[in-house]
């Protein structure tokens, strides 16, 4: 049963082997297979939670409510094999692209720090054990974010490092007040006793405070201004890997808190949440429309999908709650993409700038289709992985009556597309601007591409095989509704 | 005389109290940073003064440790303050 | 013989330097609870004739518990340890004072 | 001795969120390192305070009525984390300020807009 | 700080405080003390010996870099967790050597203690690491 | 009797410490009250440390005892030391 430590384990042994590499070519392989292996990992231990449900360990023997316990279900598993998967080709992009850069291996180190992090936060079933690992997650994104030592990265890191600290202070916060009331700091055992509890004023209280910490993190809607400034200053692998993964480990912890024990007072928290990813989406859609900078458009749009996300979690039924952890799956994916897609423009024309870029199509096509996917992915266009994430969320709205939201779910994905189609129109079907004509590599070879090709063949897949995942996101979204044998397991509480 | 020597024990708090308010006194004041460094040198006495009356008062000798790595503390401390002060200008 | 002497010579140098801390304690503490100051500050320095190093430094740190007296700065250019001194004595009690302990120094590390 | 401690941590916060709201990044920082120590001794707080033993395992084996020892092992582990992400946020000060010597944060409107 | 004084006092000061690091390492598990505080103790011994000399010239003979230190701290965390994946154990389990020296103290020896190191190595390492980076220029 | 003698160690100990930061706040200059920081300091400390290490009664705190004396007369001149040299050499500066 240990199998289920691996993914924590895994990057720390390459940590440690990493720091006494200096060569960055050597660094880069050993990344690249280091993933590799952390997928199959994944997999494997998507493979044990389809037949098994519920895996549990206790670290150091001690029992549940009083020891650590990692605990691995759908969502967990679900999120462990997508993040190894994004992984895998950001280090394949990596190895082709950092080279240039002044800070050496470094990267790599760090890389698999937030790896650790990330793997730790999915699978523990602590809460406390949970806030050591964003802290994990936060420590190892500073450090990325300002690698380099640009001035604009440095600028970009204040701006990061201040919500941030703010948000994870509000979860200590929160943490403090929930054990004060509670007397245990293990989730199952707090979903066990708050299911029978009455609604009290101080549990609400905890309940925005970690909301409060999570928005934070994921960038929902009055806490998002950290994201935008920050996210397009450092090296595209570094923002692709933050678009990715950072946000959503923040969805994850929102989901998992607010199905799992933050249960009680229904009417609000998902009025609250509806409202306010209402909000997110029609924000960040509108502002990524008014940008001409295409990592900043991107960055809004990592805000405009948290709200669908969010969307999902507001109208807690089994079918959107499987909406929102497909749309999860699908934006991973897609964003990284798009992310990636910028960085090769930029290797193409240097500069990110829409107005001084044209012409790309006929150019290279391939890099045209390689960003048409991801653009329409996310634009929601038929057979690819966006279009049935949001007719899953739209559909549980609808059968759930909730009509506002709704609405303004489908504006918003018009909203995206447009600004996708602007993306498209300026750097890819205009004429290259006679000003600004400067070439720094003509070429992309494959290996360059290849990356993309992955994760574009992944949304396409998504949306072919879409029946069979949204069956194991709509497993996950069950389990999440009815708790009881997460808890049972957890507790020992099975015969 | 079980009294009188508690009595003694607690006066020696009311004395470490007059005294802290004293180097707080010349901390606010102090016309040099060094006299800061000084008094705040003080102050670290002071405090190990009361973890050392406190650990008689509740009969527990484990605090003895903390006074140990806080004279080491405040020794480097203060030799850390006055080299920065000696860097700048 | 000599290993003899030399726990002998510790225990009465250790002796002495316990004398001297309760004198400068009592000394200052006399010159702080009365109203009226007798100090008249001033500095001197004071050659050095120890070669070993920790010797420097335990002269230092012994000049700085005798009473009246802080060593602030060593020069190397001159070989000698900058005093300051409290009392209005004359400069030569000071250094006639610090003799006496690099005698007994000397005496120790032999 | 309750009351006493949160009036304290009323205080490091209202003193946190004014330093926060400074130009100044320096006094931001400080400003971070007061709230965290007030969300500290509010973890601290949440399992009360019963005076008289500290919690340590000793030879004595007699049960006395002892603090909850679980907020401080908590405590303990994010004084830990919230020490190394100061001296983060102070390192990466000194260099924002070597490069571009400013401590307002008025300044940063590079990234913005 | 140039004060030939400091700079012999460090050479003692040094011995002092890595003995007392090992010790609060040592007994760490039962009574105040541990890894994090011994591991400060030891970096602090490193901070005032480049204090009282000058912290480029100390990092420039340094033998064994920070970032070493902060590898063999987490080696020595993955090494108390690996007892535990082998057997039927669980992860992180304490296992446990008694150990009697001739002196007063009784040391127990374990997956802890090597938790424990791990922790005081990673602290030497990141503060070291820091205090350079704050001190020193480029 | 025994518990009497601690006590007016105790007392006298804290004394001390007070004596020295009366000084620190009479003195004139600096080095004058550097002067009665460091003396009366570690004096008043070190009285302290006799009268727990009566009152403990236990080898396991007299050798720590021991140890914080030594420390402290090892490093209080030290840091008065360290103090005044960057005082000294920042008057030189100017």
């Amino acid at each position: 049963m240990n199998v289920i430590a691996l993914p924590i384990l895994f990057p720390l042994v390459l940590i440690i082997l990493l720091i006494f590499i200096r060569s960055k070519k050597i660094a880069g392989l050993i990344s690249i297979f280091a993933s590799l292996v952390l997928l199959a990992i994944s997999l494997y231990l998507l493979q044990l939670v389809i037949k098994q449900e519920v895996i549990v360990i206790q670290m150091g023997g001690w029992e549940a409510p009083y020891g650590i316990s990692l605990v691995l279900d759908y969502l967990s598993a679900i999120m462990l094999v997508v993040s190894a998967f994004i992984i895998l080709t950001i280090s394949l992009y990596a190895f082709r692209f950092i080279k240039n850069e002044n800070f050496g291996s470094r990267f790599y180190v760090f890389f698999f720090s937030i790896t650790m992090g990330l793997n730790g936060a999915f699978i523990t079933g602590d809460v406390f054990n949970l806030y050591v690992w964003f802290e994990v997650i936060l420590l190892s994104s500073f450090v990325l974010i300002t690698l380099g030592n640009r001035k604009e990265q440095l600028e970009g890191g204040i701006k990061y490092m201040a919500l941030n600290l703010i948000g994870s202070l509000f979860f200590l916060a929160g943490l403090g007040l929930l054990y004060g009331n509670t007397g245990t700091l293990n989730m199952a055992h707090l979903a066990q006793i708050l299911q029978d509890d009455q609604q009290s004023l101080l549990m609400n209280t905890s309940a925005m405070l970690f909301f409060v910490a999570f928005g934070i993190k994921a960038a929902i809607f009055p806490l998002f201004f950290w994201l935008p400034s920050s996210y397009h200053t450092p090296n595209i692998s570094v923002s692709a890997l933050f678009a990715g993964l950072l946000t959503k480990v923040g969805v994850y912890a929102l989901i998992r808190f607010f199905t799992l024990f933050f249960v009680q007072d229904q009417v609000f928290w998902h009025n609250l949440l509806l409202i306010l990813a209402g909000f997110t989406m029609v924000i960040g859609g509108m502002a990524a429309s008014t940008h001409y900078e295409t990592r900043r458009i991107l960055s809004y749009h990592i805000i405009s999908q948290i709200g669908y996300m969010i969307m999902g979690l507001g109208i807690f039924t089994p079918l959107a709650i499987a909406g929102s952890i497909f749309f999860t799956v699908h934006n991973m994916i897609a964003k990284t993409n798009t992310f990636l897609v910028a960085g090769l423009v930029s290797k193409l024309k240097g500069t990110y700038y829409l107005k001084n870029i044209g012409g790309l199509y006929k150019e290279n096509p391939v890099l045209a289709i390689l960003f048409i996917i991801p653009a329409f992915a996310l634009a929601g266009i038929p057979p690819l992985s966006g279009f049935f994430a949001k007719f899953i969320l739209i559909k549980a709205g609808i059968e759930d009556g909730h009509y506002i939201i709704t609405t303004v779910a489908i504006l918003t994905s018009l909203l995206t597309l447009y600004s996708m189609i602007k993306i498209w129109n300026e750097a890819f079907l205009k004429k290259q601007p006679e000003s600004t004509d400067m070439m720094l590599q003509s070429k992309l070879g494959f290996l360059d591409l290849f990356p993309s090709i992955l994760l574009g063949a992944a949304s396409i897949l998504l949306g072919l095989f879409a029946s069979q995942i949204f069956e194991l996101t709509l497993n996950a979204a069950n389990q999440l509704i009815n708790p009881e044998h997460y808890i049972k397991t957890v507790l020992h509480l099975l015969p | 005389m079980e009294g009188l020597s508690e009595i003694l024990i607690y006066s020696s708090f009311l004395l470490l109290i007059i005294a802290l308010v004293l180097a707080f006194f010349r901390l606010a004041k102090g016309p040099s940073v060094h006299d800061r460094i000084a008094s705040l040198d003080l102050i670290a006495s002071i405090v190990m003064g009361f973890i050392l009356l406190y650990s008689v008062l509740i009969k527990n000798a484990l605090y003895i440790d903390i006074v140990l790595v806080m004279s080491l503390i405040s020794f480097v401390g203060t030799v850390a303050i006055s080299t920065y002060l000696k860097q700048k200008p | 013989m000599k290993i003899l002497s030399i726990p002998y010579k510790l225990l009465t140098f250790l002796l002495y330097y316990l004398f001297k801390v309760i004198q400068s304690n009592i000394y200052i503490a006399y010159d702080i609870l009365t109203p009226k100051m007798h100090t008249n500050p001033g500095y001197v320095w004071v050659p050095i004739r120890i070669n070993s190093k920790f010797g420097l430094l335990f002269l230092s740190n012994l000049i700085s518990m005798t009473p009246g007296t802080l060593s602030i700065d060593y020069s190397e250019k001159k070989n000698a340890l900058l005093v300051h001194y409290l009392y209005d004595s004359k400069e030569h009690i000071v250094l006639t004072d610090i003799e006496r302990i690099q005698n007994k120094i000397i005496a120790l590390f032999k | 001795m309750e009351i006493l401690l949160a009036i304290l941590i009323g205080l490091l916060y209202s003193a946190g969120v004014y330093l926060l709201l400074r130009r100044s990044i320096l006094k931001f920082i400080i400003g971070i390192i007061f709230m965290s120590n007030a969300t500290n001794l509010l973890v601290f707080l949440s399992a009360g305070i019963i005076p008289g033993k500290p919690v340590f395992i000793g030879q004595e084996t007699e049960t006395v009525l002892q603090t909850d020892p679980l907020p401080q092992a908590l405590v303990l582990t994010a004084i830990v984390i919230g020490f190394g992400i100061v001296v983060f946020t102070l390192a990466l000060k000194y260099k924002f300020f070597n490069t571009t010597g400013t401590d307002d944060l008025d300044q940063l409107k590079k990234t913005d807009s | 700080m140039n004060s030939i004084i400091l700079q012999i006092a460090s050479r003692y000061l040094k011995v002092l405080l890595w003995s007392f690091a090992v010790l609060a390492l040592l007994r760490g598990h039962n009574y105040p003390g541990g890894g994090f505080i011994g591991g400060l103790l030891a970096s602090l011994s490193v901070v005032f010996t480049s204090l009282s000399y000058s912290p480029q010239k100390i990092k420039n003979n340094l033998r064994i870099q920070p970032e070493h230190y902060i590898a063999f701290g987490l080696l020595f965390v993955l090494l108390s967790v690996l007892p535990g994946l082998s057997g039927e154990k669980f992860l992180m389990e304490g296992e446990w050597i008694s150990l009697y020296l001739p002196l007063v103290l009784t040391i127990k020896l374990g997956s802890p203690l090597l938790f424990d190191t791990g922790i005081f190595f990673g602290v030497i390492g990141v503060v070291t690491h820091f205090f350079f980076t704050l001190s020193t220029k480029e | 009797m025994n518990i009497l003698l601690v006590s007016i160690l105790l007392f006298f100990g804290s004394v001390f410490i007070l004596i020295a930061s009366i000084g620190l706040v009479r003195f004139k200059d600096l080095y004058s009250r550097m002067h009665a920081t460091t003396k009366a300091t570690s004096f008043g400390i070190l009285l302290l440390l006799l009268g727990i290490s009566i009152y403990f009664n236990s080898w396991n705190v007299a050798i720590k005892v021991v140890l914080i004396i030594n420390l402290i007369y090892f490093t209080a001149p030290l840091a008065a030391h360290s103090i005044a040299k960057s005082y000294e050499d920042k008057k030189d500066k100017e």
